[in-house]
């Protein structure tokens, strides 16, 4: 048994529920007395509210309560600002409305009919300003602001405490990053490129909707459930927000349909609990599919970058300008323009660097953490560019990176050393995946031609953060587990049960996780970064380590021996003389049949390494893809025949559940790729549904997909484990990139990757002319 | 949505008489695929649904060797694709409703509703219109018989007067010597609706060289599935070759009306079209060469 | 969304100025056009029913000229919204004239439409494709009127 | 305006009382608490709602529930008999074709109509009937193995 547990696909914990129908999501949930809560939206993208008539929406039949503005100015019970890195957020919008779909006010009915009925008869009064639509305009000299003022709150993140708004500007944050002498860099270097890449809008599109049930018990204790990826943060804020102590905010979070960091910080909760506390009954809000558009996208993203290389290949100086559009509201923008800009000089070692990460404030939806969180939008321009150098060197593109990659030992950017590297290892095991070097020839009547291409990354996961688990051992030996990670489909359940099995030598069914509540569970800081294995796991060991202590004390104690004579492996505790079960220990030391023993494990990262360097992330992703794809040259429809994902995830404990995770992050890399964006017309969204924002089907992702495990133990990791969520999503669209410019010799510099965008490089390449002339 | 009222006429006619009775406020209801999105939505609120499911003679496909094919206004995308009748006589059909929408819909969603809505991102007119097909429509005044191709006014509109229903569409038996290929290009998904489709239909003489007719009708470049009558001029009586094909299909480009949207550009689309027409004749004209009498 | 339309009308400039300047007049070219007010002569009330098959959306409009220079250049701001508040409408238009040598006038129509809100979403196909032949319509309404005046 | 329908659920027949504009799958979910099928677009493109009416894949989302009069609907819940799993759900679990489990349940009862009408579908014929069902976390592989597996066991059995 214990041999195979680690390492082993075993059965995962959720899917029998998930199977049969019986898993729970909040919106299956029935609630007694629960009403309809329905949100308000700003039909145009910046204006000052003069004036709002809420009357007429109360005398709806049905409707218990309709939030305002004016059910915040002057009240000091309340504090509508929120936000988890600047206070910029507001319940419903006191002033102005910042983007089309910012809520403005808030209803609660008995039916969704008579919610809506109300909504409509809510008069509001705009003064229309003027909006800027993307980073370049909103950087303009004289262009709308966003935000006059911007309220910081007196304790936030550490890893951003350096970060302020920049006044009288649409600036959020700015991040700048040096080594070196970048200029002396390029000065030295033999060649010097120079391009400029961007990416759209794009939206995480859950296949759960956004939903929130909250209510407010008698004596004021707010309760909320939701469908968040870090309840301890939605407790923070809404105590804040509604000024009680934590212990009288509780959160709790049911099976998740889907986050990939669509569900982080606050959504919904602060404005129905406002709504709970005035209807003073539960409120439910179930966001539609168009509302999801308007709540939270992935950040666009204008990138320059400029690199100078030696003749050999060596890198030599990068400079990097990355601006971000974190639409309306900072949400979590400063923390992705930050990661954006610590790996926009990539995965290499450059001794002379540059950059300045810019969040951007537009009248857009307000855009916060997606799988990638920053390192996709920098990858893009970062290893597009890497394929643009070797073409003009004439060196082949796996060769560059082998070249300049980060190997152990290495510096990173900021001057730290990093550690249990595996890249190069990726590197070559995805290029081997495609066959990298093995030609065909090309058949010249033919339309299709084919191509290879790579891409590597390396990612930081979010540090300093914290992590605290529970086991409570019951007196049959049998735990519960008390986290507060959030299956969200990654597979924590299993993943924190297998290692807790594996200390502990029980079975997987001995162990159970509990639901997560936050009156219950202890502290963890978010479901997100890829952390969960890696801080979390590690937790549960050092409970299930505590617990073993507290058992090897027991044994001491009741059986007389002296402690280092008590072991306790294989789900047992052993004396001299007498192998114990863990039943029996309990037994004999209540006395009953009952009694726990609770073990705590405390896992806290810090922004200084145990040896006292700086440091940036607790560790470090590291990975590569590699595509084969075939381009129609008539049409620019590519296929990709093959793609490879190969991560270094330090120790495989759940090895499908790894490979369903760099799966699934090749897939949606595939949607970014060549389809999806949200598109605008003036601030206005025109394609907020499934049918306009095309998601990846079974028919269009790659006709075999790799997924290649490297394994280099991360010595603070459980059993080595490193994460890996993120890791498989950053590559795929340069890796694509490069293999359609292999196959037909176009560079896209724009995603999404479409047909037309080929087909017109094509039809330049054939006058002439490149795109930047036409 | 809003509410409605649900009426089951048990006849044409009864449902041509509802119609009639209410007007504008009232709307047929088959297989309420397209028509459940503008409902939700609030574009649309009729006071009346009229349900034809119930109505007998508006289902079933039926062969005539001189008739040629009788569908059924209910027959749905998924029985066009599976009938073995279908696959027999105009495997055509089958073969492009494998890639209609998602199965759900194509379980679903009826001929006659597809044709009726007039949505303008679909491929089944286009097919049609190159075989020449026909409708049939019933209203309280009796029945009349329309060639497909007038049917489409505009987007989601009709020529069928506002009581009127669409009860059958009649295929006409090939003629000998007759291919036809359709391609439906997507420019995102493989599973998005059609960036534009292609059909090319042609009947040759016995010489198996010569076009007798040529049918080249473009979908999604117009409000309305488009016949590229210029094209089809300079293919029609003569013989087939490649540069004449490239003649014609740079002139079907020319002809059509596409808009730039969210699946291309309007250069783009004209492009496509062009490539298209020529991927497409060469296989019509091969499978006409090689015709057994299906399509 | 930006629409472009260049006809020629056989008329002489002032002819077709005239024509198009008396703006009660000139709106009813528009397809769906219910109804013009003047309030004064810059601004003015129009109601426009737009059909979409069965889809049918009535909007109140109100109509701004903000720039005029006869007989060559009009500048016009329209704003509007639709009766069951689905959405809303903002359109930025440039009217231009120019004589040709042979005494014809060449029109070119500029409009940035903007549509806001749910009809915004309908599709974004039908929504281009609509207003592109609306336009198309009212050119050929003001040439035929112009021409058989 | 509301009325009675009579459905067969999991082979249950039950009486319901429902307004014209109600759809089935807010009848299923809501009337008969049977919350396996999900609302996802609302639009009929991702697949999580589906229900099988009459053995065929419906967007229960967009379907009235009056017109579901006189039929037989089957969902998830329908399709575990007496604890034992369908060999489909057994084939998820085993092949890994879920994770956050949303889309699941649209996924195996579309699987289960495509093995009904045609028990050893080609890959091509499994991949274009299950495109319609959207996985956002992307185990299109996995679930493309698992009903192979179905398929596979099958021809086993049956030859």
């Amino acid at each position: 048994m214990k041999d195979q547990m680690i390492g082993s696909s075993v059965r995962r914990v959720d899917h029998e529920a998930k199977v049969t129908g019986r898993a729970q999501y909040l919106a299956d949930m029935k609630f007694p007395g629960v009403c309809c809560g329905k949100i308000l939206r700003s039909p145009i993208a910046h204006g000052r509210i003069r004036g709002m008539d809420a009357s007429a929406a109360l005398r709806v039949p049905g409707v218990l309560a309709v939030v305002t503005r004016d059910d915040f100015l002057n009240n000091s019970r309340i504090d509508p600002y929120y936000g988890p890195v600047f206070k910029d957020q507001s319940i419903v919008a006191l002033d102005k409305v910042r983007f089309m779909g910012d809520p403005v006010a808030g209803v609660a009915a008995v039916t969704e009919s008579a919610a809506e009925e109300a909504l409509a008869a809510i008069q509001v009064d705009y003064e229309e300003l003027p909006a800027v639509f993307d980073v370049l305009e909103a950087r303009r000299e004289g262009a709308p602001l966003v935000h006059e003022i911007i309220r910081v709150p007196p304790h936030g993140f550490e890893d951003l405490a350096g970060l302020r708004p920049k006044e009288s500007s649409n600036i959020c944050t700015h991040f700048q990053l040096t080594r070196g002498d970048v200029e002396r860099g390029f000065a030295e270097s033999d060649h010097v490129f120079e391009d400029v890449f961007t990416l759209p809008d794009t939206q995480h599109s859950s296949l759960e909707a956004h939903a929130v049930v909250a209510w407010v018990e008698p004596g004021g204790r707010i309760v909320v459930w939701s469908t968040t990826q870090n309840p301890f943060v939605i407790r923070t804020q809404l105590s804040n927000i509604f000024r009680v102590p934590v212990s009288q905010v509780r959160v709790l979070v049911p099976y998740i349909g889907g986050g990939y960091g669509g569900k982080l910080y606050p959504k919904l909760e602060p404005l129905a609990v406002a709504l709970a506390l005035k209807a003073q009954r539960p409120v439910r809000i179930v966001l539609s599919r168009e509302e999801v558009f308007l709540t939270i996208t992935k950040h666009a993203a204008h990138i320059r970058i400029k690199t100078g290389v030696k003749n050999d290949g060596t890198l030599w100086g990068r400079e990097c300008e990355v601006l971000l559009d974190t639409g309306a509201y900072a949400e979590i923008g400063p923390r992705v323009a930050k990661k954006s800009g610590y790996t926009a000089a990539g995965p290499y070692r450059i001794p002379h660097v540059k950059i300045n990460s810019y969040c951007m404030y537009t009248h857009k939806p307000p855009a916060g953490a997606f799988r990638g969180f920053g390192v996709s939008q920098s990858a893009w321009a970062c290893e597009s560019q890497m394929d643009i150098i070797a073409a003009a060197l004439k060196m082949d593109p796996l060769e560059l990176r082998l070249k300049n990659a980060y190997e152990e030992g290495d510096t990173f950017a900021t001057g730290e050393t990093l550690t249990n590297v595996g890249l190069t290892d990726c590197i070559k095991r995805a290029a081997r995946a495609v066959g990298w070097g093995d030609r065909r020839p090309r058949n010249s009547s033919s339309p299709l031609a084919r191509g290879k291409g790579l891409a590597c990354l390396i990612k930081a996961t979010i540090t300093p953060s914290l992590s605290s688990a529970l086991v409570k051992m019951n007196e049959d030996g049998s735990v519960n587990v008390y986290t507060g990670t959030i299956e969200v489909g990654q597979g924590s359940e299993t993943v924190l049960s297998q290692i807790v099995a594996e200390e502990l030598g029980l079975t997987m069914e001995q162990v159970r996780v509990a639901p997560m509540d936050t009156d219950v569970v202890p502290y963890d800081l978010t479901t997100s970064s890829s952390r969960s294995t890696f801080h979390m796991g590690k937790a549960m060991q050092l409970a299930c380590q505590d617990l073993k202590g507290q058992l090897r004390e027991l044994a001491s104690q009741l059986y007389k021996v002296p402690k280092d004579q008590v072991r306790v492996e294989d789900g047992k505790v052993t004396i001299p003389d007498a192998s114990l079960s863990y039943r029996e220990i309990l037994c004999t030391r209540f006395g009953m049949s009952g009694g726990n023993l609770v073990g705590q494990g405390v896992v806290k990262t810090s922004m200084l390494s145990p040896t006292g360097e700086k440091s940036t992330s607790a560790f470090w992703f590291l990975g590569a893809g590699a595509a084969e794809v075939e381009v129609d040259r008539e049409t620019g429809r590519v296929r990709v025949l093959k793609y490879a994902s190969a991560a270094d995830v330090g120790k495989a404990i759940h090895p499908l559940g790894c490979r369903q995770q760099l799966e699934g992050a090749a897939v949606t890399g595939v949607g970014q790729t060549f389809f999806e964006q949200m598109v605008f017309d003036n601030g206005q969204l025109i394609n907020p549904n499934f049918i306009d924002y095309v998601l990846p089907s079974l028919l269009d992702v790659p006709e075999v997909i790799e997924s290649l495990m490297v394994e280099v133990p991360h010595p603070e990791g459980p059993f080595g484990a490193k994460g890996i969520g993120e890791t498989g999503l950053i590559p795929v669209a340069p890796a694509i990139a490069n293999a359609i410019y292999d196959a037909v010799g176009v560079r896209i510099k724009d995603l999404p990757i479409t047909p037309e965008k080929i087909f017109m490089a094509l039809q330049a390449q054939r006058e002439g002319t490149t795109l930047e002339d036409r | 949505m809003k509410n409605f009222e649900y009426l089951e006429p048990r006849s044409v006619q009864e449902a041509c008489q509802l119609l009639r009775q209410h007007g504008e406020e009232a709307r047929i209801f088959a297989g309420g695929t397209s028509l459940s999105i503008v409902m939700k939505q609030g574009f649309f609120q009729p006071k009346y649904l009229v349900n034809i499911k119930k109505i007998p003679d508006l289902t079933g496909i039926r062969w005539d060797p001189k008739r040629g094919l009788t569908l059924g206004a209910l027959v749905t995308h998924r029985e066009l694709e599976t009938s073995p009748l279908i696959q027999e006589t105009f495997p055509i059909l089958s073969q492009i409703e494998e890639d209609v929408a998602n199965i759900r819909v194509r379980v679903m969603g009826t001929v006659g509703g597809n044709l009726a809505y007039a949505e303008p991102l679909t491929d089944l007119p286009q097919i049609l219109i190159a075989l020449e097909a026909s409708i049939r429509v019933a209203g309280p005044d009796g029945d009349r018989t329309m060639s497909l191709e007038e049917l489409f006014v505009d987007y989601y509109e009709t020529s069928l007067r506002p009581d009127e229903i669409l009860t059958e569409v009649l295929v006409p038996t090939p003629p000998p010597r007759t291919g036809i290929e359709y391609i439906r290009f997507s420019s995102s998904s493989v599973i998005d609706k059609p960036c534009l489709g292609t059909a090319v239909r042609f009947t040759l003489e016995e010489d198996l060289e010569t076009v007798r007719t040529a049918r080249v009708v473009l979908g999604c470049v117009a409000p309305t599935p488009l016949r590229a009558r210029q094209a089809e001029a300079l293919l029609e009586g003569k013989r087939y070759e490649v540069q004449r094909v490239k003649e014609a299909a740079a002139f079907a480009s020319r002809e059509c009306k596409p808009v730039s949207d969210l699946r291309g550009s309007e250069a783009y689309k004209r492009e496509m079209v062009r490539v298209l027409v020529t991927r497409a004749a060469p296989r019509a004209f091969e499978k006409a060469r090689a015709f057994r009498g299906q399509v | 969304m930006k629409i472009e339309e260049v006809f020629v009308v056989k008329a002489p400039i002032q002819k077709v100025w005239d024509f198009l300047w008396n703006v009660e007049e000139m709106v009813q070219c528009v397809p769906g056009v219910e109804g013009a007010e003047m309030l004064d002569p810059d601004n003015y009330r129009v109601r426009l029913k737009v059909k979409v098959g069965f889809i049918s959306a009535s909007f109140a409009i109100h109509m701004k000229v903000t720039e005029k220079h006869p007989p060559r250049f009009l500048r016009s701001v329209c704003t509007g919204e639709e009766d069951r508040r689905l959405s809303t409408l903002k359109q930025n238009n440039v009217l231009e004239l120019q004589p040709l040598a042979d005494g014809s006038t060449q029109v070119t129509l500029k409009g940035e439409v903007s549509l806001f809100g749910k009809l915004g979403t309908l599709g974004d196909s039908v929504v281009r494709g609509k207003a592109r032949k609306m336009m198309e319509e009212f050119s050929n309404n003001v040439r035929t009127k112009i021409e058989a005046s | 305006m509301s009325r009675f329908i009579t459905l067969s659920v999991n082979e249950v027949s039950r009486r319901v009382e429902v307004e014209p504009r109600e759809t089935l799958l807010e009848v299923i979910r809501d009337h008969l608490g049977l919350t396996g099928a999900k609302l996802g677009c609302d639009i009929q493109v991702c697949g999580a709602c589906t229900l099988l009416v009459s053995g065929k894949p419906v967007s229960s989302c967009s379907f009235l529930a009056v017109d579901a009069d006189g039929c037989e609907v089957t969902s998830i819940e329908g399709l575990s008999c007496n604890g034992r799993l369908h060999r489909l759900q057994e084939a998820f679990i085993e092949t890994g074709g879920l994770q956050c489990g949303f889309c699941t349940p649209g996924f195996i009862l579309t699987a289960k109509a495509l093995l009904d009408e045609q028990p050893h579908p080609s890959e091509e014929q499994i991949k274009k009937y299950m495109a319609g069902n959207l996985c956002r976390c992307g185990c299109y592989q996995e679930i493309l193995d698992a009903i192979q597996k179905v398929a596979g066991r099958r021809a086993v059995q049956n030859g």
